[in-house]
């Protein structure tokens, strides 16, 4: 299998489905001419031209009508509440199912770049929190096209979170075009029998990291990876909580009311009895992001905030 | 001078387009009745007194133009060719209204029709309309969109967006602002700064221009020309019609904020027997027929009312359907 | 104590406040001349004038500038989600606390009323994920009253959450012009031993006629009404759970990633060893609001649901 | 023809605004330093060659006035008085910083200088603005409030909102457009519908012009008459400053939209030389004692560097302090 960073394997994803399709569109502040950002588009504007690919105005408000939309950052998805919560979400339904959006919103976010408050906000909860999308969260650049690629085929509007932290980093990706991943699937990147880790995007690959760190001590974590947030496949990590007896929910985003709230919960009402101990959520603090690098660092959870979780979920005797 | 109907359009279609607009107001007018009964509830916005706004613009536009509105939209929705029976048994919340009962009255929907929503949400309509151009674009279909929205809907950003959007882009979006002098309870001149609303498309080029909206003819031969220019230069064009409502903002607005006296003069100006009284001076037809329409609209209200009444309710488990694919 | 309705309240607290503060100002779409959409600024021009009370366009990207600000309703909140989450919440922070935002958002929001899927919305759980505000969900007249006079008064943003359908109701509401509650405390509204119930704004309400209905069959109840989701009060409702062992936490928004997760979550935390059963959580369904009335019945918890998970909870066995 | 500057302003503040562009060039010039070697992290947008634009505007307003801006905004604050030092710490993230390090480079702020905010949601600082001159003309304090923005800003729906807004309600909002013609890669022409900004501003009956923004002084003359009718009338007025940035949009981007020869033939309009050679050619000041300026300003940046280096980073306690009062 070649080895592509997450950015590359999302380009290639973008590139195979609007091969694939002709009616895929990409559409975006600087997407076209400038590329993109993030740079996550390309190429696209040489093979595909100017009426698939097209730079947008700053006009967050209009931008997530059609097929795929490049927010600049998952930060301006709060212009753009109204077209995705009060009508992307609802649309099929307030219609009686006589209409399908099968558009993606594509959104670059997450903190650690010193970009401060208004730049580095973990949003995903509002994504899950409202019915009628589906949240795409990817950990590994196979995982990103792979899910990229079904968002793009899929009938349903996908919000796909993107983790700029991660667009450097490196896996194997399979080559074969017909490379899919499910929505709605979780994976079990690592396995183990002391404690269950539940993480997505950034914090899957921090998890892993923490796992990697404990098996020295002997503590032997199973990381699953969400993927999606929505479907939420309840049934494999509560599985694996109720396999280990014992949960760490690690999330980027606020604490409070963070989607770790909802997968605790989940785990507590399906593992009641198999639990030892509460399930220890790992979260960003709830504050507005400082700039100060020395303060940002205290925001975001580190890979020792999850060993140390781990160690506590394992400490707590009842 | 008002310019002879005949000129305009044949008999046949202005006699159509009358008989539309009494279907309109009987609908309006039965809804209301149904509302007070407590057959139709939650938020209820009549279009009684624009109707040769809908009737007009909507006879210009070819059949699979694409039309979105926003929640006074039932008369769009049947003038576009809803049947009235699917349309009231939405408003009652049936199963067998035009979105299962899911909609209500704010969201009525038939892409059969191509007319593809009602929309709560002031402006709302606003971005998708610019999406549904820029697929007719894409796909070389030259279909037009007509986006109607009100007075008060001008104020929204996403109104700049979309206007700067489909003039950048070159998008075939008709706007069709039905100014009827409030948002609610809010004047124009209260809300916005230049209240002459065509005039608001200076900042963007776009072409617009004003209509009497109280005269069904004058609104089809505006917004045909309209339609056509946008259909042939594949770029925006709003259209301004001047009317008004009769009745208040929705069924819950006793409508305190505007005088007796305002309304009545709006009234002289009924869309309905002006423009009757136009097709029997102009000897296109005779007064007997118009009165015979009438019962024959009448009749047809009747019969959407008692399909709704007598249509079941969804099942339960449709609750949980239509959300995703 | 003269009874009066919660409209009535809230008016009278805008009145005693604005009277109180000449810096104290007014606006909204219809708020003026037409008294409010919910007539909650009945009188407010005739008293105040125009500079202090004012209609605004419909635009609400840009409504929310300063005092008291009436969304129309909290389903429009979705236009001004940058406003609120980008910058009302975080402006204090990111400058260092130099600078104040003394200013209120009303919202009338919640379902019932066949208003439909862009309509019927409970977003409160959005605004107590975002860090930076205070969102006050008073559940009766003397609350709303005595809570709208403390946010008016005080130093930060409130996002003040309003139910359509309380507007009506009626209590007893202290005449004092100086009362005032305090934003982040919880308050029991009902106490009984068998079953904790978490509640907020109409969920309180409906579940205090959950517990009368209880009693009847010798179950005793202890509601606690939140009050405040932020600041959260947690050590109310964790010590009412910790007594009663076993707790039910009812949400009128989304069930996935809703506030009554988080409410669970800190119960099990505090909890851990007292719980008989898991939390149970009442909520409404994950589905965009069906207009129809048969349906819409089904989305919004009922006081039969309230009953029914109260039951279960003192069923469950482990 | 360029008027002769005596006849605009004394030497004295000719010579102070001068000063000043060169302050904020060199303090520009000295970020990027210190941001490749990592001292200073996240964006950095520089104002390189935009000085003319934030000197001849400030220069014309009152010391009370307030100032809202973008996240461009070191030299809009330099100039209106804020400490080059605590600027900089403020890069650095430093305790010692404007905002005790925790806005950084897009978020500078400080309410005695009436600087009321450096705002990176482009368009966030329009609906600020309306509410800062609601709250002076509320107070009758007779403050203008000054809005910077970009090229970029004009097409979200919170431009159009706040100029409906400002001119519906009278508000005191000078808004200054600087075009740079560029937002990030995306050139004006391919973002808005109408490029000439100050024309977009004819759908809200809002008085606009458009001024050399490569020149101090007549960006001064331009923002002073415009800042007094806005005093005046109690009502908006647009500005629109051509203008260009010498460098990319931010650190981050090497600029690969534009060719080297477009960069050239505005660096040949760099505001800074041409002023100086005007004020040497009109005999206002001395070439050396020019050059000795600059000497001057590369020690105060040196010393603001100095000072961020040394100055402590903020306490880990800090994190929780200025959510709440
Ligand atoms: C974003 C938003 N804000 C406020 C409302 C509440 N509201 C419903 S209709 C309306 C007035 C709209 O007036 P106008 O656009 O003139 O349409 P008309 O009702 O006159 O047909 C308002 C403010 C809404 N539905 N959506
Ligand atoms: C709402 C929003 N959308 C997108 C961005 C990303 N972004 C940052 S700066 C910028 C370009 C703005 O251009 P302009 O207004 O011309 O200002 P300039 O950078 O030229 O000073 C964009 C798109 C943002 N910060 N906020
Ligand atoms: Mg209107
Ligand atoms: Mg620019």
């Amino acid at each position: 299998m070649p080895e592509m960073t997450y950015r590359d394997a999302l380009n290639l994803a973008l590139k195979e489905e609007m091969r694939r399709d002709p009616s895929v569109v990409m559409w975006g502040e600087d997407v076209a001419l400038y590329e993109g950002s993030f740079k996550v588009t390309r190429g696209l504007l040489a093979e595909f031209g100017e009426m698939r690919v097209k730079d947008t105005p700053i006009s967050e408000n209009t931008i997530v009508v059609r097929p795929i939309a490049e927010l600049m950052t998952v930060n301006f998805a709060l212009l753009a509440m109204d077209q995705i919560v009060n009508h992307m979400t609802k649309i099929r339904y307030m219609f009686g199912g006589q209409v399908n959006l099968p558009m993606v919103i594509r959104a670059p976010g997450g903190g650690g770049s010193q970009l401060a408050a208004q730049h580095s906000q973990s949003l995903e909860t509002f994504f899950m929190h409202a019915p009628g999308m589906y949240v795409a969260v990817p950990a590994t650049p196979a995982d990103a096209k792979g899910l990229l690629k079904t968002a793009i085929r899929d009938n349903n509007p996908v919000m796909f979170l993107e983790h700029e932290l991660l667009y450097n980093s490196k896996g194997e990706v399979p080559a074969d075009p017909e490379f899919t991943l499910p929505l709605g699937k979780c994976d079990v990147k690592r396995e183990g029998k002391d404690v269950t880790i539940v993480a997505y995007s950034r914090m899957t690959v921090l998890s892993l990291m923490a796992a990697a760190e404990l098996e020295k001590e002997g503590i032997s974590c199973e990381v699953v990876d969400l993927r999606t947030l929505s479907p939420l496949d309840t049934e494999t990590f509560t599985a694996s909580a109720k396999k280990c007896g014992r949960a760490v929910v690690v999330e980027e985003c606020w604490h409070t009311c963070g989607l770790g709230a909802e997968i605790a919960s989940r785990i507590y009402e399906n593992c009641f009895d198999s639990l030892h101990a509460p399930v220890q959520r790992v979260s960003g603090l709830d504050v507005p992001m400082p700039y100060s690098r020395k303060l940002e660092k205290l925001c975001i959870p580190q890979v020792e905030d999850i060993v140390k979780a781990v160690k506590e979920t394992l400490a707590a005797k009842y | 001078m008002e310019s002879k109907l005949r000129a305009i359009l044949p008999d046949h279609d202005l006699l159509k387009m009358y008989e539309q607009m009494v279907l309109c107001r009987e609908f309006e007018e039965s809804c209301a009745e149904q509302y007070t009964k407590g057959h139709i509830t939650g938020f209820l916005h009549l279009y009684s007194g624009q109707e040769a706004v809908a009737v007009g613009a909507t006879h210009a536009l070819h059949k699979d133009d694409y039309v979105v509105s926003a929640y006074r939209e039932h008369a769009q929705a049947i003038v576009r060719g809803a049947d009235p029976k699917r349309v009231m048994a939405e408003l009652f919340g049936k199963a067998t209204g035009i979105c299962k009962g899911k909609g209500g009255s704010m969201h009525l929907f038939d892409p059969d029709l191509s007319f593809m929503g009602g929309y709560a949400i002031v402006g709302g309509q606003f971005p998708i309309a610019c999406g549904l151009a820029f697929a007719s674009k894409f796909r070389q279909e030259g279909r037009v969109t007509a986006c109607f929205f009100g007075d008060g809907a001008v104020n929204q950003g996403n109104f700049h967006e979309g206007l700067n959007w489909a003039r950048l882009w070159e998008l075939p979006v008709l706007y069709v602002c039905e100014n009827n002098f409030y948002g609610i309870g809010t004047e124009v001149h209260r809300a916005s700064a230049l209240p002459d609303i065509h005039k608001r498309t200076c900042g963007y080029d776009i072409p617009s221009e004003q209509v009497d909206g109280m005269d069904a003819p004058a609104v089809y031969q505006a917004v045909k020309h309209a339609a056509e220019w946008v259909r042939e230069h594949s770029s925006p064009y709003l259209i301004e019609a001047i009317t008004y409502r009769f009745r208040g903002h929705s069924m819950a607005d006793p409508g305190k904020y505007r005088s007796a006296a305002e309304v009545e003069l709006w009234k002289e100006r009924d869309p309905i027997p002006n423009f009757g009284k136009r097709l029997i001076e102009e000897g296109i037809v005779a007064a007997g027929r118009l009165k015979e329409m009438q019962v024959e609209t009448q009749a047809v209200v009747k019969e959407a009312v008692r399909f709704a009444e007598e249509s079941p309710w969804p099942e339960d488990a449709e609750v949980f359907n239509d959300i995703f694919v």
